[in-house]
């Protein structure tokens, strides 16, 4: 378990990769379209299963919205 | 300032990054009452590209759907908008190639949060980050001349200086600049920000605009597919208008009639 | 000053003197390069209504032929154009009423051969003399919303203001005036003079015209043929973009993307 | 003969109506779309035959020509 | 246009009918928050001409005190207000002759209530009238060129034609006709009406007006008094700006300052 | 937008850098027939502030002379016009102050030699370094909010936004960024470059502006010291005008003179 | 005693002309500035002293007033 | 003697220092609002007598011209 911050929240988490915390998220089968970094920096979807978690590392997770 | 030398010559066909374009009217796609609207009023603007933000997931007001529903048949183009840095600009456009796997970006880097106008400086900074590493690049600016020119030497794809602020439905407030910027373009000048009507969007094209980047005057109009359908007629009135020519402005009367052959 | 209360509504079908007209552009047919680019400038624009003058025969630029060319397809408005005086008018109506049988007529009455603006109180009076005598009346006037009462009050079926002198592409110098006169009219209003290109026309209808009357503009334009067409498409953008109720203007920006779920 | 005025120019003619003088002037066959004044009276088509000239009138025979 | 062959030549003094005038200002007396105002603002504004009304001696605002306070400091110059009749506005100018014994009247003849417009035809019938009676007549009157030279032909000492509704604030809603209007006017110009604030009258002075008529632009000013001596600013700014022939408009830039001799 | 929040609150005195001005008429000093005129020009525009090039010895117009004439009576304010470049457009300054003993000075950072238009960014830096090493920055800039902000945040003690290009004589082409600069400027707006006329001057101090710049619109005209004096009355027309507080633009009549009391 | 109307006031007067008429509605006084009209027809100042009245006559009685 | 550049000409001069140049060039009477940079570094009035110049040097003379 660590403590990670997923698009600006504080959350406990379990997932050790980038995949698992999507799957976690129940996100995993949404996963078209989705884009995330670690600290800034966007982990390819490629790297999604091998991307490892720490403690204090600030996720985003976004999408495609509505916008002009 | 008639000169037609921007890239995609007025009445042909529109060309951005070597991608050929059959509409010149580009539309966003927030603020409409619901997402049947909004799919009708794209239909019958017959936009081609249409521009899509970036936000974080649980926010995404439709659902997972929009890249599903449109994804399919507009070239999205994801915009950087709400972005006040550099940093953000540029990891926002990356977050978007991510996500859709393309590499244009609308480029927005918002200077002041009451006029939405961009900031010049850090603009061609964000601009050329994105340009070296391989980004498609459509720049929201200003109506600087200057800022124009300097956009298209740092390798931006097209130009979309601002009419008006956004969503403020002003239209054009300097029409002088834009018709100057538009002369002297080597890329394609895309009218973004200001739209409120029809007729904003004829003279955008009369000025010498390649295309019209539009959301809130489709979206917020009363009758939002209607006012597409407007504009799609008015971006064909006002290409049309530029290629046939127009008669110089006169300050004297000039009778149409023939004016012998009187009776008495 | 957003009243629809004209005879004929934005929007829905236009009708003068009762009879229901499908296209709003109605078009001059002098000042063209040849019959050719004029009938083919008259399908591009999809007028149905066409402008002619009347004149001793032997001036007759077309020969005996612009009845037998246009006669068929369009339904002819003959005007009164070059009298400067009551009588003149009207005897040119009642020999063009004579001539084609028509008892429409585009009532000029010349006050000033500089401006070619019309004469206001010999106007009425032809006006008037012409409605008794059985005419339908559409008289080309001052955007003076006085006159245009007056005019309607007399009976013309429709009244024609002017946007600027004829022939001067100055499009409409008083567009206040303009929507003032469409928003109290109960008779259609067709802008009459002053259209330079197709953004003016997109205005004229904005403002709450029901339709616009234009020869310069497509005849002289370098291309006449496709200016028609840019006309017919600045119509249909007009009447679309009045009757789907434009956005407010303001004077801050709104922003059109979402406000939240950035990045950080 | 007689001189009367036609269009502004004096002419001597033959004509005793106003079908007559259409007919003098090689207008017969094209009469489709002309009409006529004489004196700044409407003569209509159907009185062409009937009407007749007299020294001195001023006759106006119009048709459509382009315009705006 | 720069013709100034009105009249009174910009720049120098201006006559009405014979009568030399040394203020281009000319201002109302109506609204003001009080008697001491109006005293203080027409000195500040440095009228010499004066407008007032004719109404019912239990109506009079100021009790019977208007003349005894402006009569001996002003050229008084009484109106037609409010009426509708060219029997009414002759009636009214007789009695204004007979009260204060002035010929002079400006005469209005509303058509319209709404927008208080000028009714041209009885305009111009109450015109002949009042100048066949001896009257020195200003009409106020439509921004019409056609209309200000007929009034001028029957013998109107000047033409005063509105820039915007009376009381609107507008300005000037069509500077060309009143640059035409002062182009070829042979009597002074003088705008009436509409007047918003003081870059209005410098306007109307460089299109060649020979003077201007203000009300509420000054009496519903926050500081009425200061608004005055603004607006006789803006008379002097205006007329010494026609006067001293003003740079051509370019569309380019040019340098002010020397282009050789740059260190480098 | 009506903030007066600037600096130098309108109709007070002007204020910069904590230097009271009593005129806020600035004036340029090329491009006179000679110097006769220059001086007159500048005596009867009443400017306190006079603007000045450097430029290399020999080609001074007025040979040694103009310090001379102008250093005792005026604040001599010199500009880096013609500098393209953060480097020529310091040392430019630095001479400037070495010469003449000030610290002011105009900032000109031209970007474009077609539009003279200044280059943002570069214009950004170099207002830093000059503002870092002890000098009253004015920068001539563009009408862009987000730009003058910035200055004023690297310390410059005024901004100095365009109308139009220089010497084109066109005014005010976007009135509206203006009047916003002037809402949210913490120091003085100065409307510098594009002036034509006099009621160009107006409408800037209307809008908010605290002073005008101009050069071509005195110097050029046909009459400059005429020309002179009326802009003079144009900035305390304009001052004025915007302190009493206008009155509200309104779409309708409203009558000045009373309703009630009409003769029947 | 009639009845006239003034000012678009039916009111019963003693007075027999238009001077009169002044005196009694308290205007000689004031006179200085006013202007008559009866039945529409301006009455000079000289002439009020003879100007007779007539029952129904419509007298208008006007003074400047602000105006624009 | 040495070559420099003063206000973008080439020149031979005999001047060691920036005040004998200007006297060389006779402008010593004319000093007043006058102000040089030697490779575009200003040179201050009070410097002028021992600022020396070397062979090369980019001398700019400037003085206050008409300007806008």
């Amino acid at each position: 378990m660590k403590k990670v911050r997923i698009n600006g929240s504080e959350e406990t988490v379990r997932a050790e990769t980038v995949a698992e915390l999507l799957r976690e998220c129940g996100l995993e089968e949404r996963a078209r379209g989705l884009a995330v970094a670690v600290n800034r920096v966007v982990v390819h979807r490629q790297e999604w299963a091998r991307a490892r978690l720490a403690e204090g590392d600030r996720v985003e997770i976004i999408r495609l919205s509505v916008g002009g | 300032m008639d000169g037609q030398t921007n890239g995609a010559p007025s009445g042909d066909r529109l060309e951005i990054a070597g991608v050929a374009l059959r509409s010149r009217l580009f539309m966003g796609t927030a603020g409409y009452p619901n997402q049947q609207v909004l799919t009708a009023a794209l239909e019958a603007g017959g936009a081609e590209v249409v521009t899509a933000a970036i936000r974080r997931i649980s926010l995404d007001a439709y659902g997972g759907s929009l890249l599903d529903v449109l994804g399919d048949r507009y070239r999205l183009l994801p915009n950087t908008s709400g972005c006040t840095t550099v940093q953000d600009a540029v990891l926002t456009a990356q977050l978007a190639r991510e996500a859709i796997g393309t590499s244009w970006v609308k480029l927005e880097l918002i200077g002041d949060r009451e006029t939405l106008y961009p900031d010049a400086e850090q603009l061609v900074t964000a601009a050329e980050a994105l340009v070296r590493d391989g980004f498609v690049v459509l720049p929201y600016c200003t109506d600087d001349p200057v800022l124009c020119r300097r956009l298209e030497d740092v390798g931006c794809a097209a130009v979309m200086p601002l009419g008006s602020p956004i969503g403020s439905g002003m239209g054009i407030l300097n029409p002088y600049n834009l018709e100057l910027i538009c002369s002297r373009a080597g890329v394609p000048v895309i009218l973004d920000a200001g739209i409120g009507t029809a007729s904003d969007v004829v003279l955008a094209m009369e000025l010498g605009c390649s295309g019209v980047l539009l959301n809130t005057a489709v979206a917020k109009a009363h009758d939002p597919v209607r006012m597409a359908a407007a504009m799609r007629h008015a971006v064909e009135a006002g290409i049309g208008a530029r290629a046939a020519g127009r008669i110089p402005r006169r300050r004297y009367a000039e009778a149409s009639s023939p004016q012998l052959g009187l009776i008495e």
